[in-house]
């Protein structure tokens, strides 16, 4: 055990899959040399050399295209977007190529990879350093899109997501790589990645939240003594629907959080299953929690998230109703 | 003219079989496409040269990752025939079960990518490849092919770019048949197309010199000129890698979705001097590996074979409704579980 | 008026913008002497020469990045993609630049484009020819996202997006291309981009469709004398929120009907609004028929849409509810 | 060794004045960023003779489409300094109200594109932007800047394509600093580069050719070379496309954000011999058209006046956050109006 801030611990984590196996490469912009921009790959290219940790011009389409070919070849990619927000010139890619691969041949390729990225807000980066695209592909079929909310998580969820036998989008929230350490072990261990953890019970309400919004959403919880249960989804897509559903038939209201715009977002398909599924149990209208929807306005991201306010106030409404 | 060749007679025979092979089989396809037993067909007319070059140069050790205009590659490659056709016809017995379209191979235990739709959203993928077989210090190449349009995308620019970077055992292979679908590759004084503009001002072969390897264009007409090139390509991109761009002329429609009357006067047809066929059926003559008695034979037992491996995949069953929501994640999750329930 | 297919009243509104407004410029693959696959821009080349109606190389990336330049410069571009398939090398141009001008600059850039292009199914093109990517555009902030339903719609919607002052994803639902003949006037007129349309009146369920499924909506609830009402959205960013909820409110029970996938899909959003809204109006859940959360597999295709079976199933439930 | 020139003494005063204002912003607001005074900043040092270069070609009816390391450029175009700082500082009199990152200009009046931080996005839209000066037969050019890092990702391979396809008056003017953030431009024999890859095998000007077009390389420590070659492309542009390769080396961080020391040494350092500060004082100095008691002078004014401006507008009032919301659309759509509540 060793007390690691989230970067330090997916570092680990990335430390101990590649000393087990030497199928895996690491590769993206400034990854090597530099250990990467967060430092996620800080000190690998000197243990594992420049074949498993690669540098890559400036094109995510290559990154990512360049991905596939090794895991098709056999290899296990772990690219790395820079920040989400560049992830756009790779979506073909990443919608016609990985995530279909298996279904079109029928598994006679398979694609076991990582596409690692950092999103959302926490470093003022205005409209370009700062989105939350989780929902671009949540709805690609084929994808795995996982999110950790703390170290433990972070490496453990990591691990999975390399050992699984798909593609991954492995979504890394920005604003929690330094936010604080944790007691995470030096060695390898996994966390599920179809389990969503209840990170708190309460009778008076379900929470259900991911990534960069789990903290604030404890945090106001906790702080204005709230019986809430908090459900952190861990992956997005396929979502746990067991637990959520337990949840929400306990307490019969239910609120969404996150950091990513409303329309057309995560939130809205974990409503529209909810409701379609458990109707008769809900007491109140389902609400949402979420960024606005606007591009991230540098001098005024915080304005943009979430916050303590704007939760209470969606949790005293349904508390009420 | 050629006069001797490093390939046995026997060799130079398989090969001439095979491009009537293809010949016939794309006549016969578009028919059947015509006829509505085959909802898409992408002609070949005018690429068996190349096809038939290609298929010979590509050794074991190599890996071949296609675009969707290259069955002819497959049949010289010696892929059973029965494998390409469940294929192109979609049946149950498809290695993809008939979930891609026709042409749209996917081969790995012969070392043959998964051909995409999207032009060019293979290349990024092979050079990939090609960066695995030079970590794993394995032997042999990595070939992908590609069309004169393809040339325009990113993805082109992006995987011959990583490819001079990491100096990949890579051969980028151009079948230049002068189109995209209706868009010149090169300016043209022709008529017809004095209304559209072209895809690249730069000639093809030049443009592997912005990467810092070589480029070289070569006739695809004649199979042995790509098979020769080809086979050294594969070896000297273990060094360095190399594109070749193959000149041809698509003698077809681009699919059987289009009618290039629209937008073209079609210069080279079937029978005429540069038609492969013609060319290849004379250098062979010239060789005095083919007499005039050979082609009639050749030409009615390849009539008879396509024939009859027409019939069957006419008539092979369709893969069942049932298979159709497996294999999209090893581990399903619970909403495809339930959408099974949805087929009706 | 005259009978016109999909095709040719899209076809009559780009010439009657193009009479009118020498700035509009078309561009895309095969979209001048071909005069586009599905012959949208048919006799355009022949009318407007080389200058207004471009044939572009192999580069969705530049058809679009190429329009936006045009619009920023005072043009009106219409770019076309070919197949809504290959739009997404263009990603980045449409989420980061095309989506996001207006608002990051504040206005001093504005960017009045069209960018149209055939989705769904119809055509049995497999994974790559009958995609129904809706739902990234309509989580992208700033992009108008409009689909017609029948040929009167397809000219009328077109012209106002023309005349709108900013970026519309404009997309042509093929299966609908040659559907069927409708009266279209021969000149100018236009349908409001942002009234959805109750094209039947009924009682006992609110049916949410648009594009490419209405007529099989229509056709099922006429068949089965379903006493359904019918709203066909028209624009699905922004929807018409009013619309919609004056059905719910009168027959408290929905479904919903679209053509691309479920999960994270449009019909995600729209459950979730109405049940945030009005939830104890609600007589029933709502209920999605769609797509199937794989890619649209070559041979099966016809199993894969939404049919007359799953969407009568889905109306008993809610009707016996 | 330049002797005479076609500007005026007073014009080359003012470009030195220029370089010097540039030079003092540039460690000024890195130490305000140091301070906290501004989130973040991109350094310009290394880069100030071609931003002045540029800033003298660039006529009234040329369209410029800059990149995120400019500043200096606007500074010798004559864009009001208030108007470059108001964007830098984020403040409320910003013509983007605070919106975009600092550097980030969007300057339509002055026919300046808006910056955008995805590398080469505003390429493709520089060429839209040339075609419709082409089709409206508008006299001048359209001028696009960008980094070597650039020319690795696929907007440059469209781009340029486009370009040469449409022979749009296009000039492509890389600001060549040898690296991207880390990762270096060209193959290096330092040994601190020797554990990374190489943006590009191939010279960037070189790679103009692939499109049918020229490309040239300059010294871009000197901004008398920087001038003549871009205007020159500027004009011969009208007929032909150009790419302009400059040569310098970035002295500093890529941004507030990394710390150069990881992955290389340093090799050209303030104050020596190629500094473009030192390049081109030393220039001006034998040109004499510029005195040492000048080059106090300059620096003491300059410092004074950049001093003054920073101090303005660090204490100058942020947008407040009812703007926010403004502007998504013309027309706004409802859940937008909701949204304005739930600012807090
Ligand atoms: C990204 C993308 N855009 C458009 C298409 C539609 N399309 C299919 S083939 C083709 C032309 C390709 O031309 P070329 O690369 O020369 O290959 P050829 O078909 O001539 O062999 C086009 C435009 C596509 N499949 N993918
Ligand atoms: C598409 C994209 N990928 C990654 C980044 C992160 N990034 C910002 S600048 C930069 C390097 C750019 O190098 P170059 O083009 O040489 O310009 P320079 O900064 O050296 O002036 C990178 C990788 C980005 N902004 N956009
Ligand atoms: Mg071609
Ligand atoms: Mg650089």
């Amino acid at each position: 055990m060793t007390q690691m801030t989230m970067v330090k611990a997916l570092n680990s984590g990335l430390n101990n899959a590649m000393e087990k196996d030497d199928s895996i490469i690491l590769l993206g912009e400034d990854v090597g040399t530099d250990g990467g921009v967060f430092r996620v790959t800080d000190g690998l290219l000197a243990k594992y050399g420049r074949e498993r940790v690669v540098d890559t011009p400036l094109a995510e389409l290559g990154i990512v295209g360049f991905g596939i070919g090794m895991s098709m070849a056999g290899l296990k990619a772990i690219p790395e977007i820079q920040f989400q927000d560049f992830i756009y010139t790779a979506m073909d890619q990443i919608i016609n190529q990985m995530a279909k691969l298996r279904y079109r041949t029928n598994g006679d390729y398979t694609l076991p990879m990582v596409l690692r990225t950092p999103y959302g807000g926490g470093v003022h980066g205005g409209p370009y350093h700062s989105q939350s695209g989780e929902a671009y592909f949540t709805h690609t079929q084929g994808l795995t899109v996982v999110t950790p909310s703390n170290p433990y998580d972070a490496k453990g969820l990591l691990l999975s997501s390399i050992e699984l036998n798909d593609p991954v989008i492995f979504l890394e929230p920005k604003r929690l790589y330094y936010a604080g350490k944790m007691d995470v072990p030096d060695d390898y261990y996994k966390v599920d990645l179809r389990k969503a953890n209840v990170i708190r019970e309460g009778d008076d309400l379900t929470i259900i939240t991911y990534g960069p919004a789990v903290p604030l959403v404890k945090s106001t919880v906790e702080k204005n003594n709230v019986n809430a249960q908090i459900i952190d989804l861990r992956t997005l897509s396929p979502f746990d629907l067991e637990t959520i559903m337990a949840g929400v038939k306990k307490t019969g209201k239910v609120l969404i959080v996150h950091e990513a715009p409303k329309m057309f977002g995560v939130g809205a398909e974990l409503s529209a299953t909810i409701s379609e599924r458990a109707i008769d149990y809900l007491a109140a209208p389902i609400l949402r929690v979420t960024g606005l929807d606007i591009p991230i306005p540098f001098a005024l991201e915080d304005y943009y998230v979430p916050n303590e306010k704007r939760i209470m106030a969606a949790i005293e409404k349904l508390l009420k109703y | 003219m050629i006069e001797e060749t490093d390939i046995s007679k026997e060799g130079l025979l398989t090969a001439y079989k095979n491009i009537v092979m293809e010949r016939l089989f794309d006549k016969k396809m578009l028919n059947a496409s015509r006829q509505g037993f085959l909802p898409f067909y992408i002609p070949l007319m005018g690429h068996e040269a190349i096809h038939i070059g290609l298929g010979m140069a590509i050794r074991d050790e190599d890996f071949f990752y296609p675009y969707y205009r290259d069955f002819g590659v497959l049949l010289q490659m010696g892929i059973p025939i029965d494998t390409i056709l469940s294929q192109v016809f979609a049946t149950a017995t498809d290695n993809e079960i008939g979930r891609d379209m026709p042409d749209h191979f996917s081969l790995k235990k012969y070392n043959i990518g998964a051909v995409i739709t999207p032009v060019a959203g293979h290349l990024t993928s092979a050079t990939g490849i090609a960066y695995a077989k030079k970590y794993r210090k394995q032997k042999g190449s990595v070939i992908t092919t590609f069309g004169d349009g393809a040339t325009s995308t990113p993805d082109f620019h992006v995987a011959m770019n990583f490819a001079g970077v990491y100096n990949l055992p890579m051969v980028f292979f151009v079948e230049n048949n002068q189109f995209a679908i209706s868009v010149p590759t090169y300016p043209s004084t022709d008529k017809a197309f004095s209304n559209t503009y072209e895809e690249t001002r730069g000639a093809i072969y030049k443009k592997a010199e912005a990467y810092g390897f070589t480029g070289i264009r070569i006739d695809g007409t004649n199979f042995l000129e790509v098979y020769r090139a080809t086979r050294q390509a594969l070896e000297s991109a273990e060094n360095q890698p190399i594109l070749i761009e193959a000149m041809t002329y698509r003698m077809g429609p681009h699919s059987t979705a289009d009618d290039p009357n629209k937008y073209r006067t079609t210069t080279v047809i079937e029978g005429g001097d540069k038609d492969p066929l013609v060319v290849n059926q004379k250098m062979l003559k010239d060789m005095k590996i083919l007499t005039d008695k050979d082609i009639s034979s050749i030409n009615a037992e390849m009539d008879e074979t396509t024939s009859q491996l027409i019939d069957k995949y006419e008539k092979a069953p369709k893969p069942d409704k049932s298979t159709m929501m497996g294999n999209l994640y090893e581990d399903e999750p619970w909403y495809i579980s339930e959408e099974r329930g949805d087929i009706q």
